[in-house]
């Protein structure tokens, strides 16, 4: 018995479920970023006390943490969908993950840059080989790397599954990298984390950014939806359905 | 016994072939035509393992060759558009190594007599890229005297040969044969057999549902 | 088994003497771009002593780097590629068979080398030795983790600097340590005890899972 | 308003931070828009080259599109 959410991995029926779902994920991921901007700029103080007071520059905390935890996460999605893809062999799963990958790159590019903004009034320069700026900058070579080698290969079939492998054995390095950077010399294991872990700060600070994040998750949604349908689109060009859809759609 | 059932592949986002269901029982040759992209290559490499189908099943002696994996190998014989022989390597060397990676290490005086039946004699020594194109593909048909796998692929093998070598091909084919093994075989040629059945297989463009037409098989 | 695993071997070694200009090219480019530095930083001892491991580290790297390309290309192209596939052994045995050879004819004699090499830097003694260590400890995991870069970037044009895009972050790991272990030999030569343990670790990780990674890139790349 | 915009001094970091990342995530949706219209026209032009003015002759009447149209 093949379970039949399978019926939803076919590329046809999921072009126009996507299709519904793209404008809520939107509105929602709209809303939820102008409520965190407002309580993020108007709510909160603009110095900053406690363990290191920080003036009004530490607001771009509210875009750089959601930015780099949205990275991880979406190299996590993209990382799973293609051993979802090697495993079943469905086209669906490596599309899903071809569609993650732009938006993943775009959130670690605004990671580091929003860091290395934030790091210039707090400790002075630009970039500093901080672990965790560190082990984002590696991720987004990583990122490269998946879009280079899925872009490199003409055929669509190798090109997945060639990215979705190197997907996978990226994954099991990550770990390996995040530690051989934040611990360098494994005598004294330098504290992983200098900065205070989320738990500690201030909720009025928290908050905004919970919400900023929920809301940068919900806009990826909508973004690598409507790259899934493109993606679709160009892939099952050859098929009957495509050609209703676009009777219907093509201005 | 080779049995595939509802076999689909694509290419690109074109499909190639849905539906293609036949056995190759022993004793029986498979004749598979069609021109050129219509998939014949990919259904010779889909049937030996190395492309995973869309979808439908390949089974080899009633067992999934998915499954059988290195056993399927050990029985199958494939013969691609490359020669497989490194150019560095002397004919000798080559089907030395050849032998040990089927596991059954033959001396040198068998691979010897089977570059001399395969008209070698005196080329055994060479580092096979001074040897010319039709030479270096009779050190790849050596390969054919020398495997006792029951099951041969074999994409295009008469190109590049002489008229010589082509009657000794279908003399290693029409042996296999009626030795009991099956071959799945491309060619725009007619090959003969003394024993055992011919099928054929004719492979269009994806013009109509049911590519499938294969002609009864013709009694030798 | 084991037989299967020599012949193939032995082979590739066989291959690569019958063209011995290979083998020295990546010696040879080793060579080169470490004696580049000091040219380019300036020689002064101790600034030169700072940089050695680094340096040599970073050297062996894209040394190992370049020589992959070679790993799988050969065969791809004549075709024995396919029929290492459809032998009747696991493919990641005889992938580790290719990747001992590669390491031998290319990881190996950068070993050797380093010591020549530690002497541009006014490296001591101690330094040298714990370098070839790590030097021998770490350059397999390279082939190794090169080698799944190798197989899913075969037959693409430009197919090098893919590579070296796709696998050189994977590297990090091994760059730190190995570097890290020489930089603290100077200091004080205990110290380097934790770093040769984390390098056997990603050997034996690499031994494990590496082959199994590139036989599965192969067969998606001569699907 | 006004010390709203500066943001204490900092108003460069502060805006050219939030600036690029509501930047390129709204570059991103027009990307992904245009390209969805693209899509559309580009198969539009390809399912009118396929589908053949005249009735294809038996078995495999070629017109110039790659593979000839479904029955």
């Amino acid at each position: 018995m093949t379970i039949n959410w399978f019926k939803f991995a076919s590329p046809a029926a999921f072009y126009p479920i996507a299709g519904r779902l793209i404008p809520w994920f939107g509105g929602i991921a709209a809303v939820l970023v102008l409520i965190a901007l407002y309580w993020g700029f108007f709510e909160t103080a603009d110095r900053l006390g406690g363990s290191n007071p920080q003036k009004e520059y530490y607001r771009i905390i509210f875009v750089h943490v959601p930015a780099a935890w949205m990275s991880m996460w979406l190299y996590l999605v993209l990382a799973g969908w293609s051993a979802v893809g090697l495993v079943f062999n469905t086209r669906l799963s490596f599309m899903m993950a071809k569609a993650v990958a732009p938006t993943g790159a775009i959130f670690t590019f605004l990671a580091l840059w929003t860091g290395a903004l934030w790091g210039r009034p707090s400790w002075g320069t630009y970039w500093d080989w901080d672990p965790r700026l560190t082990s984002e900058l590696l991720l987004f070579f990583l990122y490269i790397g998946y879009i280079a080698l899925h872009s490199a290969i003409d055929d669509m079939r190798r090109a997945d599954r060639a990215a979705a492998l190197l997907a996978i054995v990226g994954l099991v390095m990550v770990p390996v990298i995040y530690l051989s950077i934040n611990c360098p010399d494994p005598n004294q294991c330098a504290a992983l984390h200098q900065r205070s872990d989320p738990g500690s700060i201030h909720p009025s600070i928290l908050i905004p950014m919970l919400t900023m994040t929920l809301g940068l998750w919900s806009y990826s949604f909508a973004a690598v939806f409507a790259r899934l349908r493109n993606i679709i689109l160009s892939r099952e060009s050859d098929n009957a359905w495509v050609r209703d859809v676009v009777a219907k759609e093509a201005v | 016994m080779l049995d595939v059932t509802d076999l689909a592949c694509r290419r690109g986002d074109r499909q190639l072939f849905r539906s293609l269901s036949f056995q190759v029982p022993a004793q029986t040759l498979l004749h598979v035509r069609g021109r050129n992209g219509s998939g014949k290559t990919t259904l010779l490499r889909a049937l030996c393992g190395l492309l995973r189908p869309d979808a439908g099943r390949i089974r080899w002696k009633g067992k999934s060759i998915r499954e059988l994996a290195e056993d399927y190998n050990r029985d199958l014989l494939y013969f691609g558009h490359l020669n497989g022989i490194k150019a560095d390597l002397t004919g000798l060397e080559n089907l030395r190594i050849a032998r040990t990676l089927d596991q059954d290490p033959v001396g040198d005086d068998a691979i010897l007599d089977a570059l001399a039946r395969i008209g070698l004699e005196g080329f055994e020594d060479l580092p096979t890229r001074m040897l010319s194109q039709g030479q270096k593909k009779r050190v790849a048909l050596t390969r054919l005297i020398l495997s006792k796998a029951p099951l041969w692929i074999l994409d295009e093998p008469f190109t590049a040969l002489d008229v010589d070598a082509v009657d000794l091909l279908q003399q290693l084919i029409a042996e296999q044969v009626a030795d009991g093994g099956s071959v799945v075989l491309t060619t725009h040629q007619e090959v003969p057999l003394t024993q055992g059945a011919i099928q054929r297989l004719t492979l269009d463009e994806a013009d109509d549902e049911t590519p499938v037409s294969g002609d009864d098989p013709a009694r030798a | 088994m084991l037989s299967v695993f020599y012949s193939v071997l032995a082979r590739d070694i066989l291959l690569a003497l019958r063209r011995r200009t290979d083998v020295l090219t990546t010696l040879f480019f080793f060579i080169i771009v470490i004696s580049l530095f000091p040219l380019g930083v300036g020689s002064e001892r101790e600034q030169l002593q700072a940089l050695g491991p680094g340096v040599v580290w970073v050297a062996a790297l894209l040394a190992s780097m370049l020589a992959l390309e070679r790993l799988f290309a050969a065969d791809y192209d004549d075709g024995t590629l396919e029929q290492l596939l459809l032998t009747g052994q696991p493919l990641a045995l005889l992938v580790l068979a290719k990747v001992l050879a590669h390491w031998l004819l290319t990881g190996l004699p950068l070993v050797l080398i380093a010591p020549l090499v530690a002497m541009q830097y006014h490296l001591e003694a101690t330094a040298v030795w714990v370098m070839m260590a790590a030097l021998a400890v770490g350059t397999p995991v390279l082939s190794l983790i090169g080698a799944i870069g190798a197989a899913l970037t075969l037959g693409l044009r430009g197919g090098g600097i893919l590579l070296s895009l796709l696998i050189l972050p994977l590297y990090v790991p091994v760059l730190v340590y190995g570097a890290g272990a020489v930089t603290v030999s100077a200091i004080e030569i205990a110290d380097t005890e934790p770093y040769f343990y984390l390098l056997g670790a990603f050997l034996l990780g690499a031994l494990v899972l590496a082959p199994l990674a590139a036989a599965a890139a192969l067969r998606i790349s001569l699907e | 308003m006004i010390d709203f915009l500066q943001q204490g001094g900092y108003a460069g970091y502060v805006w050219s931070a939030f600036g690029m990342t509501f930047g390129l995530l709204l570059i991103e949706i027009l990307q992904l828009r245009s390209s969805h219209r693209t899509t559309l026209t580009r198969i539009a032009r390809l399912v009118r080259l396929r589908t053949p003015r005249r009735k294809p002759a038996a078995g495999a009447g070629q017109d110039s599109g790659a593979a000839s149209a479904k029955p």
